[in-house]
């Protein structure tokens, strides 16, 4: 059981290095968020799935835990899009923008 | 039908909160009953017959394959962070969703988040604006089957 | 002139402050104190009266302090009466925003950009959460770390959320303000009713039970609720008044 | 020795989001290597309350949680307004 746990600890430290390595490597802000997001996500499900192995009694505060970050963690990484999409230059390479349609030009609510 | 809802889920945060101890049920039934009264106006969770199979589905359909596009996800953010030229191809896209409540757009959004290449940025009507590392398609049916398919049939389901 | 003025005055009222402690045979001598009697290892046995044996987690009954976590011990028995001190200085704070910013004819601030879909959604399934995690620290303040003060902030940022979240949401003021009247005014109550049966203020005059069960402490949880309670709707009553602003 | 391993692996993750928030060239930047930071503070403390073996920590990582999302909306909603007029 304690190896099961400590594999799952290995994997979510993995996945908050790759977090990081993700915030520092990627070009624009954009490309940030995603990695972030998702790497520290994954990361966080992993840490407390490994210690839920290990202390079953806890399971209730951890499951609180996980619902709150996997709620929590996407919503704030739309509004932080948002809120760049609307504050800063837009990056150089976008293939296609679609999102000018509502927020683009000088009409902006 | 408003007030038992808010109550319930009052409740339920407070046993994950504080477990199952005899006095301390007493009082979280307590504590969920009075702020049920007060914050019922404010908050809008619904309740209705079909929640026991609604969860089952949520459960044993939606969460693996959630879980399974996590894991998917940052395999790709792995594979695009250690190439030494970073393969970017990013635009923003605008799909078509046919769910209906808010919620259900909420699950759906946050889905999306976490799924690999992409990155809800906001929600008008049915219409979802996603920031996509790898665009594929160029109208908004091909990136619907790119992006939300699967997603959209099994949310389909239990939000019906 | 005045420099001149200042100058003679430090000195004076530094003269008298060295001469009033060097003529004074109260305080103990520096390096005679007695470690063995100091106040702070009292206050961690909860033995200020010479009364108690040793403190066991889930078997002491009827301590003289009840709460299992010491810095309540300090906060809600032991110095009671400087905590209804400094929730009466969070009152003055939120008093003085009130009439600096507040006003009869307050329309809800608009933000430049309306809120994002998500966030209003998500919001209102995140503020239960939130709401019910404030009184869950506030409610276990006697036996976890934590207590009335972070509660009542965890309240008042789901009220914040709330805020950000909703263009039209507006708190109801005048519930809060009664709540928080209330809540200070039954502190004071509960610390009379104290002074009548024991012999003084904030007596813990209920009987305090078993260390570390839920139901134990006497007073010392209904105060730091009461205290939840009161920090909670000062800082929801700054919130508001930050974000309202003049009807045009 | 695993707990080393874990440590230097959160540590290392925590070192890189740090350097991208003193680095950033935009504001937005270093509000979304705030918000990495705090997630991979939130599972530090989770892991502190396995290796010392005491529940109460959970309680603070709760609260970290809570607090470190409303920081993310707030700063998020300032920059909207701030910036986005120009």
């Amino acid at each position: 059981m304690e190896i099961i746990s400590y594999i799952f600890l290995i994997i979510g430290g993995l996945f908050y290095l790759l977090g990081g390595l993700g915030i520092l490597r990627m070009p624009d802000v954009f490309n940030r968020i995603q990695a972030g997001t998702k790497a520290t996500t994954l990361g966080a499900f992993s840490v407390l799935i490994g210690v839920m192995i290990a202390h079953p009694e806890w399971w209730l505060k951890l499951l609180l835990i996980i619902i709150f970050i996997v709620l929590a963690n996407p919503i704030g990484s739309s509004v932080l899009a948002k809120a760049a999409y609307l504050s800063f230059d837009k990056p150089k390479n976008l293939v296609i923008d679609q999102l000018q349609d509502i927020f683009g030009g000088e009409d902006n609510d | 039908m408003k007030y038992v809802a808010t109550f319930l889920v009052l409740f339920v945060i407070y046993i994950l909160l504080a477990g199952f101890v005899i006095d301390e049920l007493i009082l979280g039934a307590l504590i969920a009953m009075i702020l049920t009264l007060i914050i019922a106006r404010y908050v809008d969770y619904k309740i209705d017959v079909k929640l026991p199979y609604r969860l089952a589905v949520f459960g044993f359909v939606y969460i693996p394959v959630f879980i399974w596009q996590l894991i998917l996800s940052n395999i790709d953010v792995a594979k695009r962070v250690l190439s030494i030229q970073i393969p970017l191809n990013p635009g923003f896209v605008k799909i078509k969703t046919e769910l209906k409540g808010d919620f259900a757009k909420l699950i759906l959004a946050n889905s999306i988040t976490l799924t690999p290449g992409t990155l809800s940025v906001d929600i008008k009507g049915d219409t979802l604006y996603i920031h996509t590392v790898d665009v594929k398609g160029n109208t908004a049916e091909e990136n619907k089957k790119h992006i939300s398919a699967t997603f959209e049939k099994i949310l389909g389901v239990v939000f019906k | 002139m005045k420099h001149v003025l200042a100058f003679i005055f430090v000195i004076v009222v530094g003269g008298m402050i060295i001469y009033a402690l060097q003529s004074n045979d109260q305080f103990t001598q520096y390096g005679d104190n007695d470690p063995r009697q100091t106040t702070s290892d009292a206050y961690i046995n909860r033995d200020v009266r010479d009364t108690n044996q040793d403190v066991i987690f889930g078997e002491s009954d009827d301590l003289e302090s009840a709460p299992a976590n010491t810095v309540t011990a300090i906060v809600a028995d032991y110095r009671s009466f400087d905590t209804l001190g400094e929730i009466t200085v969070l009152f003055i704070s939120s008093l003085g925003v009130a009439l600096l910013l507040g006003g009869v004819n307050k329309k809800r601030m608009a933000l430049n950009y309306t809120p994002n879909f998500m966030l209003r959604v998500g919001s209102r399934a995140l503020f239960g959460i939130i709401l019910m995690t404030g009184i869950f620290i506030a409610v276990h303040g006697h036996l976890t770390p934590g207590g009335g003060f972070p509660g009542g902030t965890m309240i008042a940022s789901s009220v914040l959320l709330l805020y950000l979240a909703d263009d039209q949401f507006r708190t109801k003021v005048t519930g809060f303000k009664l709540l928080e009247s209330f809540a200070g005014m039954t502190y004071v109550i509960i610390g009379l009713v104290g002074l009548f049966i024991g012999g003084y203020f904030l007596e813990n005059f209920l009987p305090t039970g078993t260390l570390g069960n839920l139901f134990s402490a006497g007073i010392i949880p209904i105060i730091y609720v009461l205290i939840g309670l009161k920090v909670g709707s000062e800082i929801t009553g700054i919130i508001d008044n930050f974000l309202t602003e003049e009807a045009l | 020795m695993i707990t080393s391993i874990v440590f230097a692996l959160v540590g290392l993750g925590v070192l890189f989001s740090v350097v991208r928030l003193l680095k950033g060239p935009s504001a937005a930047d270093r509000v979304v290597a705030l918000d990495t930071f705090n997630i991979i503070i939130i599972g530090t403390i989770v892991l502190l309350a396995h290796f010392y073996n005491n529940n109460l920590y959970l309680d603070i990582a709760i609260v970290y949680a809570i607090l470190a999302f409303l920081e993310t909306i707030v700063f998020a909603r300032y920059l909207e307004g701030h910036y986005g007029n120009h």
